[in-house]
């Protein structure tokens, strides 16, 4: 199924306009079964590589690069939202991109799949998904395992898995749905078993900012919590490096790292395409999109404000709730 | 007796104005309530809320204009929006977030001012000191 | 529970008890400079070579180093402070008899043992003269022991000049002092340009000569470029390094500069250490 | 060398804890395994390749509190008690080797100290390679180790002792241990050979030194950065980043804490002044390379990587320290 999508990729891609510089794409990586961003020149287009396992959000490469080219982009539907999203902030000109947008069913937890998987990973020849079952082929033998089991659970919520505005569609378009059942189904418990929940959560969290950096919106170069970088110049004045408003800064424990979370997803409302790079690039694996996707029920319900405005979340103000 | 601390972000030009009138006129309110004036509502940044809890705040109030009289048109629309985000997320995680309040007060309501802080504390003292977000390495 | 982590001594994080005694103004405006006269409190200053350094503590705000800009030979402890960060502008908004804590000596300083009987100059830009001032004082309180002494130092404009009327007055008692500014100001009589121009124009004799310089990193680059045109070999000339410095003891990685941790084999450095980094230092 | 029949680590981890131990042993979290203060042995879970995160957190916590201020010194919290750390395995037992030699030597570190002259490492060999290990390219073996207090080796139903210290001797002598017979210690030697047949990935290291000399200013690391977002993920994870931050927690009265940071922050190496040596993130991330497999050799005379290969598993980017190494280009394309 996917080596479908891969020729009809390879094709877009000998077919695109001569101004494109550049093709940010997917790459088998050596040893492993894992699809890692590449960005390559329009002659390597035979290095491109498709699979279930392609989960990456490319915005964050195509926004640096849209800076000095134009350049074409393999998209899925939330990858899209998000370019959507950095268009709306003035930070891609989408003039300067060209979007090959794929039809997602959904991606593969590489977590789940190499606890399910059977062989070494650097055997692993294939990974193809056919109708609802996952194949992996590996040096002769094959395991098949039911795509359900392995799906990044993110994309069962997913709201847009058909790219909206591209200039090129590969794969017949997916009806996305809007449920925040999981959200609610957590709301039903009482107040100190939520404290424990996230504060159990929240004393893994070795703060190593992985989910901020990774993050496509989240591209301020100083942030109020933790900084691991400060917009300084030769001309900043003593007394404005000396009263930098600092919200937290290294210490860590479990309320802290809340502080430093709840910061981090509150700038996200209304902009957050819920693509999941966060919660995949977490090494100590915590549940991060829960409170993406809380906030997004809130903007949802309590601000109806849709996604596919034109005006940024933050400067509405005319959807304020009464109360 | 537990002595709460409350940290008021109050903005300039009503609520740090409504509470001067409260003063003036002899209006009594808890001095645990500790005033931060600023130029308006819309300029408190959730993390100020944040860092107050970590400090070890009992309870944080915003207070501003009513919407429609903010000074900069717009500034207490975007503090109501923040509120609700925030309040929605603390109340997610599980953090008291009735320590959290927003308050609407014009330059001329001293009364409501003096009133409002002094139920809040009362609220805030019944509650017990916040242990929650406090920062854990003394 | 008093533990071996109580004494400063055997506890390298903690610092002594110092209070400041006394604050000059070297430089005003947008970039000031203040020279601290620091003592210890309740303890014997600790022996220290020119060109080593100290973390200056301000609990609350931070540590800072600061190279001790008084020779050994002098009372007390001085250090030259450019208000430029938090730590900084707290120092500069300290008065005389507040508490600080200090850490030190840290880091290695100059050989001057064995510059005994050579010629010295310094060679010193905007704030880089304060180790440069301590090796020029220790060599006047010695000056049997070594050759003539040449002082060359410039700043950006005569309000930048550190240490002016210490200066002004070395240069009445005899001393080879050569001042520059960058731009002309009406009533400045000596050299205007930068300090390597300067150093061209001076032409120092290479013979049985030690030259130190010390300031911004682009100024060092061109001198140590001159100095060997005019033929000093790599092993006469010295200079000091500026890095990012935390614990000041060689563990934290900050300061590292390739194999080398510039707060424990440093500041100081001879020529020919770091001609042999392959990143140009 | 010693033969113990049953769990000897599960057994050890129980007597520890009866001598009033503080125990920190690997327990399953979910998906993976983290080494945690343990109460009780049933909390204890040996079923794993390697950890999530290293144990330097035993002996180089992520906060440590270093001195509490108020006008001045108030105090310095230094909690010294025995601790222990069972089922460490060896490539982790030659982090804590790389880390003692910065910590100890030269200027000694005595909260560090406080610490590590207190612990008993019990270590365990491996009995098989993971997917992203590659020790043996860096010199080390998955089943030896000079540095530990005890190695054990399992062998199904009984569990090979090997006492390297003083210190182990005292605690191995509480069980009841026999000598290893031929046959115990000839399926000891068959396991090592399957041991070492289960590694899939190497490092090619030959005359990795010139070609690291030669390769500094070469492009490679610019494409090799190229996908890199400069979070602190491996080096948070890693056993021999031991670089740290102090920060002061209060203005009037507070801590100063020693933290965990990483020089792939920028903050890292930013001076006041503005001026930052490694400004660009494929500097920093070229950094980390030759800290490891240049810089390190030169200053300690060993490669400070142990090929535990946790930032291969853990980078959001798949950038791969065992690929990048061995690709270094011997001529520089300039």
């Amino acid at each position: 199924m996917n080596s479908e999508i891969l020729e009809k990729i390879k094709e877009e891609c000998r077919k695109l306009p001569d101004d494109v510089s550049y093709i940010v794409g997917f790459v088998r990586k050596q040893g492993e079964p894992r699809e890692i961003l590449r960005v390559l020149r329009p002659g390597e287009i035979d290095r491109l590589s498709y699979s279930p396992l392609s989960s990456s959000n490319p915005s964050r490469i195509v926004m640096d690069l849209a800076k000095s080219g134009k350049v074409a982009v393999i998209a899925k539907g939330c990858d899209v939202r998000t370019l959507k999203q950095l268009e709306k902030e003035e930070k891609i000109k989408r003039e300067r991109v060209y979007i090959i947008g794929v039809s997602c069913p959904g991606v593969i937890d590489y977590r789940k799949f190499r606890n399910a998987v059977k062989f070494r990973l650097s055997e692993i020849e294939s990974v193809e998904l056919v109708g609802d079952d996952v194949i992996v082929k590996a040096n002769g033998n094959e395991q098949r395992i039911p795509f359900n089991e392995l799906i990044f659970e993110n994309c069962l919520y997913c709201e847009q898995p058909t790219p909206k505005d591209c200039d090129v569609l590969i794969g017949e378009p997916r009806e996305g749905r809007t449920d925040f059942s999981d959200i609610e189904e957590f709301e039903k418990l009482d107040r100190e078993e939520r404290w424990k929940y996230w504060m159990d959560v929240f004393s893994k969290c070795i703060r190593c900012h992985a989910c901020r950096e990774v993050c496509p919106i989240c591209y301020c170069e100083e942030c109020l919590v933790d900084p691991s970088n400060l917009a300084v110049s030769p001309m900043t004045p003593a007394e404005e490096k000396a009263a930098y408003p600092r919200v937290l800064g290294k210490t860590v424990s479990a309320s802290d790292n809340m502080v430093y979370h709840l910061m981090r997803v509150l700038h996200h409302a209304g902009r957050c395409a819920g693509c999941g790079e966060c919660e995949r690039a977490c090494p100590m694996e915590l549940p991060l999109l829960k409170l993406e996707r809380k906030l997004k029920k809130v903007v949802y319900e309590v601000f109806n404000y849709s996604p596919d405005e034109e005006i940024p979340f933050l400067s509405k103000l005319d959807i304020l709730p009464e109360v | 007796m537990f002595d709460p601390k409350i940290i008021t972000f109050a903005c300039n030009w009503c609520s740090y104005a409504g509470a001067d009138l409260a003063g003036t006129s002899r209006l009594k309110y808890p001095d645990n309530v500790r005033i931060i004036r600023v130029m308006c509502s819309g300029m408190v940044n959730p993390g100020w809320v944040l860092r107050a809890f970590r400090q070890g705040a009992d309870g944080v109030v915003i207070a501003g204009c009513h919407p429609g009289d903010c000074h900069y048109t717009v500034g207490n629309y975007y503090a109501k929006k923040r509120y609700i985000l925030l309040k929605e997320l603390m109340k997610f995680v599980g953090f008291d977030d009735e320590r959290f309040k927003l308050l609407w007060a014009s330059a001329s309501e001293g009364k409501l001012f003096a009133e409002e802080m002094t139920a809040f504390t009362e609220k805030i003292r019944e509650m017990g000191p916040q242990e929650k977000l406090r920062r854990k390495i003394e | 529970m008093s533990s071996v982590l109580d004494e400063p001594m055997k506890n390298p994080y903690l610092p002594y008890k110092a209070e400041i005694v006394e604050i000059r103004d070297e430089v005003k405006g947008i970039r000031p400079i203040k020279t601290f006269k620091i003592r210890l409190i309740g303890r014997e200053r600790f022996d220290y070579k020119s060109g080593q350094g100290c973390l200056v503590s301000v609990f609350g705000r931070g540590e800072s180093w600061f190279t001790i800009a008084n020779s050994p030979t002098r009372p007390d402890l001085e250090f030259s402070v450019l208000k430029t960060g938090k730590v900084t502008t707290k120092l500069h908004e300290m008065e005389v008899g507040d508490v600080v804590g200090i850490r030190g000596p840290l880091g290695r300083g100059f050989p001057l043992e064995e510059w005994k009987g050579m010629n010295i100059i310094t060679i010193g830009g905007g704030i880089g003269q304060t180790p440069l001032r301590s090796i020029y004082q220790y060599v006047i309180d010695n000056e049997k022991d070594y050759g003539d002494l040449t002082i060359i130092y410039g700043a950006r404009t005569s309000r930048d000049l550190c240490y002016r009327d210490e200066l002004f007055q070395l240069k009445e008692q005899g001393f080879n002092v050569e001042l520059s500014i960058d731009n002309p100001e009406p009533d400045w009589p000596y050299f205007v340009g930068f300090v390597p121009d300067n150093l061209k124009r001076i032409k120092p004799d290479p013979e049985n000569t030690i030259a130190i310089t010390c300031g911004p990193p682009i100024m060092i680059k061109i001198t140590l470029r001159v100095l060997k045109d005019l033929g000093f070999k790599e092993e006469q000339i010295y200079t000091t390094l500026e890095r990012r410095m935390k614990c000041g003891i060689g563990k934290c990685g900050k300061c590292k500069l390739e194999s080398i941790y510039v707060c424990r084999d440093g500041p100081v450095f001879r020529y020919d250490e770091l001609s042999r980094l392959l990143e140009e230092a | 060398m010693k033969v113990y029949n049953g769990n000897f680590l599960k057994d050890v981890v129980a007597k520890l804890l009866e001598d009033g131990y503080r125990v920190y042993a690997p327990v399953r979290e979910k998906n993976y395994h983290v080494f945690k203060i343990v109460e009780s042995v049933d909390e204890v879970s040996f079923d794993y390749v390697n950890t999530k995160k290293s144990p330097k957190d035993v002996t180089f916590p992520q906060n440590e509190v270093l001195i509490k201020y108020g006008d001045w010194v108030e105090e310095i919290p230094a909690r010294v008690d025995k601790t222990a750390i069972v089922g460490i395995r060896p490539c982790d037992i030659q982090g804590l080797k790389l880390m003692d030699s910065v910590f100890l030597e030269d200027i000694t570190d005595p909260y560090y100290e406080a610490k590590r002259k207190n612990l008993l490492v019990v270590g365990y060999a491996c009995n098989e390679a993971g997917d992203y290990c590659f020790c043996t390219s860096v010199g080390l073996s998955p089943f030896r180790s000079d540095y530990a207090d005890i190695l054990v080796t399992d062998l199904g139903e009984k569990q090979v002792v090997e006492i390297l210290s003083e210190k182990g001797k005292i605690i191995a002598s509480e069980l009841n241990l026999s000598d290893a017979s031929e046959e115990d210690i000839s399926r000891k030697r068959e396991l090592e050979r399957k041991v070492l047949s289960s590694f899939v990935r190497s490092v090619n290291t030959e005359n990795l030194k010139e070609r690291m000399a030669q390769a500094f200013n070469s492009d490679y690391w610019k494409e090799v950065a190229m996908n890199c977002v400069s979070c602190g993920a491996c080096t948070y994870l890693c056993p021999t980043c031991f670089c740290f931050d102090i920060f002061d927690d209060g203005e009037l009265k507070g801590v100063r804490v020693r933290t965990w940071d990483s020089c792939q922050f920028p903050l890292h190496t930013l001076e006041s002044s503005s001026h930052n040596p490694r400004r660009e993130k494929w500097q920093r991330l070229r950094n980390r390379f030759y800290d490891k497999f240049y810089y390190m050799l030169v200053r300690k005379g060993e490669f400070y990587c142990v090929g535990c290969g946790r930032c291969i598993a853990a980078c959001p980017v798949g950038i791969d320290i065992a690929d990048v190494i061995s690709n270094i280009p011997s001529e520089v394309k300039q």
